[in-house]
């Protein structure tokens, strides 16, 4: 039991960070949240900015440790994130990787790595909600051709997406996790409309995407017909694994930070405040260490993350709130100004009990499938 | 003991919320967030329905009401988060020309440093010298900082005034968790036969019913202490309900269209009023020595 | 709405404290824990001398503001609990009351009243638990007597009660709430064995009892037979309505001598602490009031106490919780001696949110009952 | 990095976990309940173990491991609730005279003023003049309190020491409510099977498993600031772990048979060592400055 790094791992840091320090400086000036063509431009010009030092293939076939280093390396020196490549390198890149066809791979994977296409994800659904798998888009069969209807919600960068991964209905009669295929639907194709959608922090990050006899080639399937759902969860696992390393990063420096601006407003002579602040740090300590120890383990088991993702989401997503809550606390007054980035950070905080599976959800997955307890009736 | 309302206070609610649903409903709530600024034909309708003359003596023009009455009315405003400096201007009802009828807006300058409307205000109460705008995160709340400056001591009417709205808030969002607990489906049923949901929903009942025992109280007793513990609890119950109401609303919830977010964004400006709950924990300490 | 007391409530709060005054003083020395003959003798002589001075009935007949001002009154003056007259004054007598003929009213009820007769309850089973209707004590009919089987638990002064308020099976066949019935079983009846029930107070608060073929005779049951479960619901409604009045008078006096005691060993000193004190301050406020709120409403309503029982019950048991964790905190490393009375206060308090009704069930309760939420499947 | 236990660590956690089995199961436990005292042969079994001597240099006749393997032994002792001053003795292993073999019990004063087995001890480290007895709520853990008198600074090691007994106690009662909440029927399936079981029992895991990477970790770097997190945390683990452990048990956790009080109350005096988590919050904060 060592929190040491193996010489090679060390090595691996010291590159990156010396290749980090030359590199950032070379990036154009970051474009505003709504310039979605400057914001497309600029994440896939990271990419390949990755890709050409080498570092394009690290989400994919990195070891785990080696990504973790990444990730913490990339974050400490302030560099971009993952942004519109995100769905491509982590859920549809992967997803093809493992159950594409060799003709599959060839055609989307190198543009993904080489930061030339942007991809979104089509799984959730208005009235789906919690219960992806109930999802309604439906895909008929007319020739070699799959004629697609339905809506998509929570899209991510659909306005500027070359390809979506879709989650359609392909049988009705069969149970619902039975009846789903995975098809990539080309953002280009007549009868796709995005329309944003714009959530309580008042910011279009999301989209709806309605779909009306959408035609996508049966040769755009991957995986057989109806077994979308096995396919999906490939995807959804592989997206858990080190998803949050990043973000602890990001918040433990949000919280010296907090400190920071308490000394400078007075606010740390308030024991109350500040021993909240204290029991922060604890946590979110804890929460790198059990990020390190579920790396290690996935390190040992061959990087497949289990189901000790949930146990990490619970716990980091309250710890996220209260951080943005005591941020509150510590900013008073100025905590009801949009113009400090903290108050916008506290509003997207609220999505993390909620999104990709709430932690209700989180909860029933622990207790069933970790601790063993019966499903109710 | 009667401590329940009486047949007054009773019609005197619904009269209150028949006149804000007719002229306040979800309709005009989302256009005011779409387009912000007081409106002031509907100031004067509420200057007309004695919003602001309620605690002025009726030898002076007023409804001659008092502070039990104020309360059931601003928590029917605190419900439908109806927009301005409502607090601060009731409570310069009978100070200054024009309140009552509801012809002039008044603005406060909060302990804590907050002027609520200043842009709007006819008369500014306190010391606003060198205020900064902020970008506010309540879209239907426009708000100033007064930098260094505090005013003289928060006045508790004006803190229970406040709580009655944090208890409509905490009131409102547990109905709007119920109605769509019993009407969203998931997994095969509605999302309110799951325990989990079941156990938010009823957590919320039980810090509003609570609060609202505390607030009533206090406006009968209109006690200091009876009010730091109004104020305490109808905080918890707006904020937290807001929060929960969110959570039970999953994904939908998060969306701009959602009525959630803007009790939850109101609720947190409440809170801030007169710099946070902490000085009245301190005089609730107090209290027990006494 | 207001929280005056009319000027007939007021002369009975006054002549009510005069005459504790006088009284108190006249009471025996408190038996100890242990001496269950000295502490039935204790109990029921506070009874008689409440019937003596006209106050034997308060529990059954006042308004519910008068039951309100007796209970806080007497509380206040540190007048001996109801003890081993709970289930006769409370639980029994009103059962019997509401649904006895003329004839078992005429024999059970005075002697209650008088402080002649100690009731117990025997409803909890030990595999029933919070499933109360599940309970498995069988009576079969054999003539004019039921002949009873079965065991009972967490029954309170079984070991010096004459009479115990008994649910038993007496169908089988029928769907669990139909087959309920209502028994008054004489403890003294041949084949009732008591076994005292050590708490985790370390205390025999409770009891276990085993019934081996009892006979009861058919003129004792009280009600319908199988309608024991309605005639059940009428008892337990009854407990909910005041029934907190006293300990919540209890726990706003343990915080004062809280805030008191802090002051005197310095914890006061740490605003961490004194904040805490200040938030329980305001949370015993208000359940006060809400205590108030509840009994001008079971006013209104003719003194049926509604479902807001749980709503305060909810609240209560987890504000006892809390105070007790303060008490510990200003204690420090006193918390941990059981000399002090405190310690066990805590440790009872353990029982609150599991006793009648755990708060999973009450939360339960307040969701169908009075939000109107779907039962699950 | 391989921050996961080693095989050998695997093995010496398997072979102090039998080694328990054997010689405390739940029936010594209940034992040692109905009459206190410490058992002297099981000490000395603890002794040839290596339970004291493990970090003890091999050069010194000790195990020679570290406090890596330390807190895995403390965690197991923490899950079965063993008695005794293990931690004040283990410390004073390599410094007092026969603690090695188990043949010494030693007490130690803490800062917070609390003795545990004061009259059991053949050393006591620390003042412990004009101690006072008191009427210990652990059953398993006799007390004394030395009015005034505090002892030196606290040692770093025997906080982490007592956050992983610790989370042994917060692991087993979570196995115990897991237990419980499968074969507990109630309305007609297992108690475990509605959601409000499930997710009080989800929280003791999540609880647990937080703490553990903590105080795994600060095993590991033996650093001031990570043991302070690794004991709040732990702390809260096996409080609140404990406390829902027996809402899991309703009625039946109430019982002086059922071992979760025991789990409670042994949480409760560990809390206390040091004098509680004040201290730890407040160098965490300062830690945000560093």
């Amino acid at each position: 039991m060592d929190l040491a790094y193996t010489p090679e791992e060390e090595e691996f840091r010291a590159r990156l960070r010396e290749w980090l320090a030359k590199a950032l400086p070379t990036l154009p000036p970051k474009p505003s949240p709504e310039d979605w063509p400057g914001r497309r431009a600029y994440d896939l010009g990271w990419q390949r900015m990755l890709y050409d030092a080498g570092y394009g293939h690290v989400h994919w076939d990195a070891s785990p440790t080696t990504r973790l280093i990444f990730l913490e390396e990339t974050e400490t020196a302030g560099a971009p994130y993952v942004g519109a490549s995100f769905v491509g390198l982590l859920h549809a890149g992967p997803t093809i990787a493992a159950e594409g066809t060799p003709e599959q791979q060839e055609r989307w994977l190198p543009p993904i790595l080489r930061g030339e296409s942007v991809w979104c994800q089509g799984f959730s659904e208005p009235d789906a909600g919690s219960d992806l798998a109930s999802l309604r888009t439906r895909a008929r069969r007319d020739g070699d051709e799959y004629v697609v209807t339905g809506s998509k919600i929570w899209t991510s960068h659909a306005e500027v997406a070359d390809w979506c991964e879709l989650l359609v209905r392909t049988d009705t009669a069969a149970p619902k996790h039975r009846g789903i295929s995975w098809l990539a639907m080309p953002m280009s194709a007549p009868g796709v409309v995005v329309r944003p959608l714009r959530t309580l922090a008042g910011s279009a990050e999301f989209a709806e995407m309605f779909l009306d006899e959408v035609r996508v080639p049966v040769g755009n399937r991957v995986g057989e017909e109806n077994d979308g759902w096995r396919v999906t969860m490939v995807t959804l696992s592989f997206e858990r694994g080190t998803a949050f390393v990043g973000e602890v990063v990001a918040c433990r420096r949000v919280l010296r930070s907090l400190a920071v601006a308490a000394r400078g407003n007075g606010r740390w002579d308030d024991p109350v405040l500040r021993r909240r602040l204290g029991r922060l740090n604890a946590e979110f300590r804890a929460l790198w260490r059990l990020t390190q120890w579920n790396v290690s383990e996935a390190e040992v088991s061959g990087g497949v993350p289990g189901v000790g993702g949930s146990v990490f989401k619970l716990r980091y997503s309250h710890a996220r709130q209260e951080l943005y809550e005591v941020a509150g606390e510590v900013l008073g007054v100025e905590s009801l100004d949009l113009e400090r980035g903290w108050v916008l950070d506290r509003l997207s905080s609220l999505s993390y009990t909620i999104a990709a599976g709430t932690s209700q959800i989180q909860r029933n997955i622990v207790a069933e499938r970790i601790l063993g307890l019966p499903k109710g009736r | 003991m009667r401590f329940q309302l009486t047949d007054d206070q009773l019609a005197l609610r619904d009269g209150v919320r028949g006149l804000l649903s007719r002229r306040f409903d979800g309709e005009a709530l989302r256009a005011a967030v779409d387009s912000p600024g007081l409106d002031r034909g509907l100031w004067r309708e509420l200057g007309v329905a004695g919003f602001f003359a309620l605690r002025v003596p009726e030898a002076d023009g007023g409804v001659g009401l008092g502070l039990a009455e104020a309360v059931l009315v601003f928590e029917e405003a605190g419900r439908v988060l109806l927009p301005g400096p409502l607090v601060a201007t009731h409570l310069a009802a009978g100070v200054e020309v024009g309140v009552v009828e509801g012809e002039v807006v008044v603005a406060g300058v909060d302990p804590g440093g907050l002027v609520e409307w200043l842009d709007e205000a006819d008369v500014v109460r306190g010391d606003a010298a060198g205020a900064v705008a902020l970008k506010s995160v309540d879209p239907l709340t426009p708000l100033h900082r007064v930098p260094g400056a505090r005013a003289s001591d928060l006045d508790p009417v004006a803190v229970l005034l406040t709580a009655a709205e944090q208890l409509g808030t905490a009131t409102r969002v547990c109905e709007l968790a119920v109605q769509h607990a019993r009407t969203r489906e998931q997994f095969g049923q509605p999302i309110g036969a799951f325990q989990a949901v079941k156990h938010l929903c009823a957590g919320m009942l039980v810090r509003a019913e609570t609060a609202r025992a505390a607030v009533y109280a206090a406006a009968v007793t209109a006690d200091p202490v009876d009010i730091a513990a109004a104020r305490l609890l109808a905080d918890e119950a707006a904020e937290r309900g807001a929060r929960d109401c969110l959570q039970v609303h999953g994904g939908m919830g998060f969306t701009w269209e959602a009525e959630v977010h803007l009790h939850l964004k109101r609720a947190w400006v409440r809170a801030r009023r007169g710099g946070g709950g902490a000085e009245s924990e301190e005089l609730l300490a107090v209290d027990l020595l006494a």
